[in-house]
């Protein structure tokens, strides 16, 4: 049986509560539910006395501008929920990710995945994050409290390295 | 035409979001690079880096990709969403 | 700088979304999520006209009885809980386990991790769960409709094998 | 004393959910399942399954775990949770 796929790119936030419920309603075949959420960051390890905040790693982020080719960004996203949903048994594939300003503790990105197995629920859902990490069009840019410009975040190989164990 | 789109930080070194390019004399990925490298220092050195990445028709591609008349093609810096 | 673990063995039912804004509150050093929910499944993919409504597996499940050793139960899970929170720098962890009658649909567990990191999250989460489900005192009886006694859910080597990943 | 506990399809086997069991002569959890097994046919038969799980004092043990005068014994089935 094909999984129920549904795939959102925007602006508007999201509640992960709500798209539990949504993955559940209706849904008694598949016992195990796994969920990852991404939320924008703002700690400040060191901050120093006086220094201007600043919008680079480890520094307060006041606002995390997220760039995105729309058209492309959807289709790769649905693209790594299929793929999937053709290895594991999965019976529902939720991915929402957001563009435009997102204040710090606001939600990014949300996947869900359904299945009647824990591990595919759990692979699937880490497989579709790895992948996105790596292969869907988005950018982000911290823009530091009081900054003008900012601060284009830099791709980590750890991320690219992450789609080897697929 | 070749509509080409670039994004992040390369669409901000470049002060430029997309262009149309006349698809004659352009057959592959690399000679578009090219072509649009020889615009200016800016534009030959944005295009330069090793790690700038490439979607035909919004689909991820090589620099070896062939590219043709009505495409869209978009070059950016390694993504960086979740 | 050690996580904050909380840990409830249950009669009463839970909120995943309440349990994901908990995980969150005031939470902005953590930018990842991981969430893991179990549920009572209630499927037939055979079940021949006329045929008794029966409690084994592939049947429907009316109602899922779950007993547990009270006491140890809740030991169990936090000793999952810091095993994990050793091995992964987490910010937070929950984990509910009820107990009882519970029907199709119903949450039965729920197991949340908060990381600055998404794999560290992702992976303490899959690691609780399996380890939550071979070592933690809970058993499961399926109850059909109607059936007066019910059947004991067998334990898989499946479960025991997914342990040795760790 | 060791108190002695049974839980799901053991416990429903033996009809017993908790005994106290003298703490003389029984200084490992085989000896406590010797002990118990010898009660009956039926508890011979419910204790000698392979996959049988003990926890002491709320921990996982395995049957050469010691045991002592105070003790808590618990004998299960593998656990199905989650």
């Amino acid at each position: 049986m094909a999984a129920i796929i549904s795939v959102s790119v925007q602006a508007e936030g999201f509640d992960p509560g709500e798209e539990y419920r949504s993955l559940r309603s209706e849904n008694f075949a598949d016992g195990a539910t796994a969920m990852f959420v991404g939320n924008v960051r703002d700690f400040s390890p060191i901050e120093p006395v006086g220094s201007p905040v600043e919008n680079s790693k480890g520094n307060s982020v006041a606002v995390l501008e997220l760039e995105h080719y729309p058209g492309m960004a959807e289709s790769a996203l649905t693209d790594i929920a299929r793929q999937a949903a053709q290895r594991w048994p999965l019976g529902r594939v939720r991915v929402i990710h957001r563009f435009g300003q997102l204040r710090a503790g606001e939600e990014i990105v949300f996947v869900g995945t359904s299945s009647a197995h824990r591990q595919a629920a759990l692979d699937a859902c880490a497989f579709i994050m790895d992948f996105l990490k790596s292969r869907a069009p988005f950018w982000k840019k911290e823009i530091g409290q009081g900054a003008e410009s900012g601060h284009w975040v830099q791709a980590r190989h750890s991320d690219e390295d992450a789609l080897k164990k697929w | 035409m070749i509509k080409v789109l670039f994004f992040a930080g390369l669409r901000e070194q470049l002060g430029c979001d997309a262009l149309d390019v006349d698809a004659a004399d352009i057959a592959s990925i690399a000679q578009l690079r090219t072509r649009l490298a020889g615009k200016d220092a800016a534009w030959q050195s944005a295009l330069a880096s090793e790690q700038l990445q490439v979607a035909v028709n919004q689909r991820l591609a090589t620099m070896h990709a062939d590219v043709k008349d009505g495409d869209e093609v978009a070059f950016f810096p390694p993504v960086t969403g979740g």
